[in-house]
């Protein structure tokens, strides 16, 4: 199982905070791969640049590793000022 | 040596334990660079220059047009059409007459920053795109000087402090520089308090790194959403192999 | 109607889709009152008015001191012996010719509340002192106007939202009338930005309030500690029992 | 087991961000009694007026009742502008 979370732009897009996702996933890029299935705008949300990703709210990446109750935050790059 | 003039307009400063007179004094001597004259570097330049910081280097090398009012609050009606850095050095000056400020209108480029961060104590990022964020990380990896970035847009903000010791994230090991966007407040638009909280929590950091009170936000991304009015914690790590500030 | 300059001076908001046109309407028939134009007043009401509340009310007793410039970016130099509202009041105006700003030059009292309460959609409390929070609280409760509280000293701050709906908690609900404290910043001081940071966040709910974009933050109380850098949310609820807001 | 969280000004006059305390306690009342028997700072900030507490993140009052293994956090009022 794994706890997946949507912040910001990610959160309004998807009109959703968090969901679970009853399953095993070896890494980030499966759980977004799973996503992405879900629907036109959840591929859309995961298919843009510069997608950013935590782990048990520390920073990861596409290949970071994933165990049983992780918990995995999405959100987006921000550059404006 | 503060004057009594000065022992009075820094006075709620100077009662804080953590700050002190030898804080306010900290404060005085710095000098800390702000790049960006528009959402963030308002609040920032301006309460930076209220607390009193001695030097403040502010560079923009654009003008200011009606659209900036709706958030840019150290401009206003008189200024659209002048360069920003003018607009904000009246607003400064006319907030503390004790402290220098130098105006940078050009563009900054890997030249003109590496210049730039061998005279100052600390940078703040208060600019609209990638390139420049990057470009402004390497100098102060090079410079060995913290690196205090925010960004704003819609409804969302982000926080953390770079390059403070050694052992912190750069920048770089946070965004990599591959990536492919720049959102600005033209596409997108933007709440206007929401550049005023960032930009005040970037000041908030500055005047720690600068009177070591408390603890620096380092090693760390704050993410602000006012839609909820969430603030999230997220761990950034150095990476061993960063490019720019790996061994 | 927006005008085709109003159009342009809020485009980064009209282009927000939670806010839009629609919305941009309704903060320009908005009417606040800003209670305190002290250090979380100068924030509250600069973005408020960047943001274009068409009718700002703004309430102050006290005069410009030196002492305030550290934090107080609505007043400079020229501010001091001034009004705070006068200084105020022209700082508004030059950063947004389209509102109205009403000035409150005396101590406001139950019966002025009342007054005033009774003309605006929500008021927000940037003063220093329990007795006109409480104050504040029982006129918003009698009018059912929500209020956006705001309290800040040394590297703490503190924001709430009460009395937004029949269910949510109001101001004595959280805090006890017989509270013996009156800590100002004249005592114990307060970090600049750190004021600057809770009234960008009074503001922020303030535009959601008006516009209905987001949740609005209320039912929880929000801690903020500068000096570690950490926000902290704690749940409030109504009390059932309250002399106030109580059944 | 009680975890307890010091916020803000307590924080900073503690010294100290949090503890536990490895007993059983039946209110708020009795863990502020026993923090109060750890010295003379730990006395000083007890009986400050306007002591703010939440339970588990909840607003919460000296009477409030807790159960093992909550948290008690403390943090002091703010009344400034």
């Amino acid at each position: 199982m794994i706890n997946v979370l949507f912040f910001a732009k990610y959160r309004e897009q998807l009109n959703m905070d968090s969901l679970q996702l009853d399953a095993d996933f070896s890494s980030v890029q499966s759980v977004i791969e799973a996503l992405k299935n879900k629907g036109d705008t959840w591929h859309q949300v995961f298919t843009q640049s510069g997608l950013m990703i935590a782990v048990n709210q520390q920073m990861a990446k596409l290949n970071s590793p994933l165990k049983d109750g992780d918990e995995v935050a999405f959100f987006p790059p921000v550059t404006g000022g | 040596m503060l004057t009594e003039q000065e022992l009075i307009h820094y006075s709620r400063h100077i009662i804080l334990p953590q700050i002190d007179e030898a804080g306010q004094e900290k404060i005085k001597q710095s000098k800390v660079l702000v790049v960006g004259m528009g959402g963030l570097g308002a609040p920032v330049a301006m309460y930076l220059a209220a607390a009193g910081v001695g030097h403040l280097y502010i560079a923009d090398h654009d003008q200011v047009e009606r659209s900036n009012l709706q958030r840019q609050i150290i401009h206003n009606l008189n200024s659209i059409g002048q360069n920003k850095v003018d607009s904000a050095q009246s607003t400064l000056k006319a907030l503390n007459p004790w402290i220098q400020v130098t105006s940078i209108k050009q563009k900054l480029g890997d030249q003109e920053l590496d210049d730039l961060l061998s005279k100052v104590d600390a940078v703040i990022d208060c600019c609209d795109n990638f390139k420049t964020r990057f470009a402004i990380n390497r100098a102060a990896v090079k410079h060995q000087k913290p690196l205090v970035s925010g960004a704003a847009i819609r409804f969302e903000g982000q926080l953390a402090v770079f390059n403070y010791t050694d052992q912190s994230p750069c920048y770089q090991c946070l965004y990599q520089p591959d990536i492919q966007l720049d959102e600005n407040c033209f596409d997108q638009g933007v709440l206007s308090p929401v550049v005023g909280t960032i930009g005040t929590l970037q000041a908030t950091e500055a005047l720690k790194i600068i009177t070591a009170a408390g603890q620096v936000a380092d090693g760390r991304l704050l993410i602000y959403d006012a839609l909820n009015g969430d603030f999230r914690k997220i761990k950034v790590t150095k990476d061993a192999n960063c490019a720019i500030c790996g061994a």
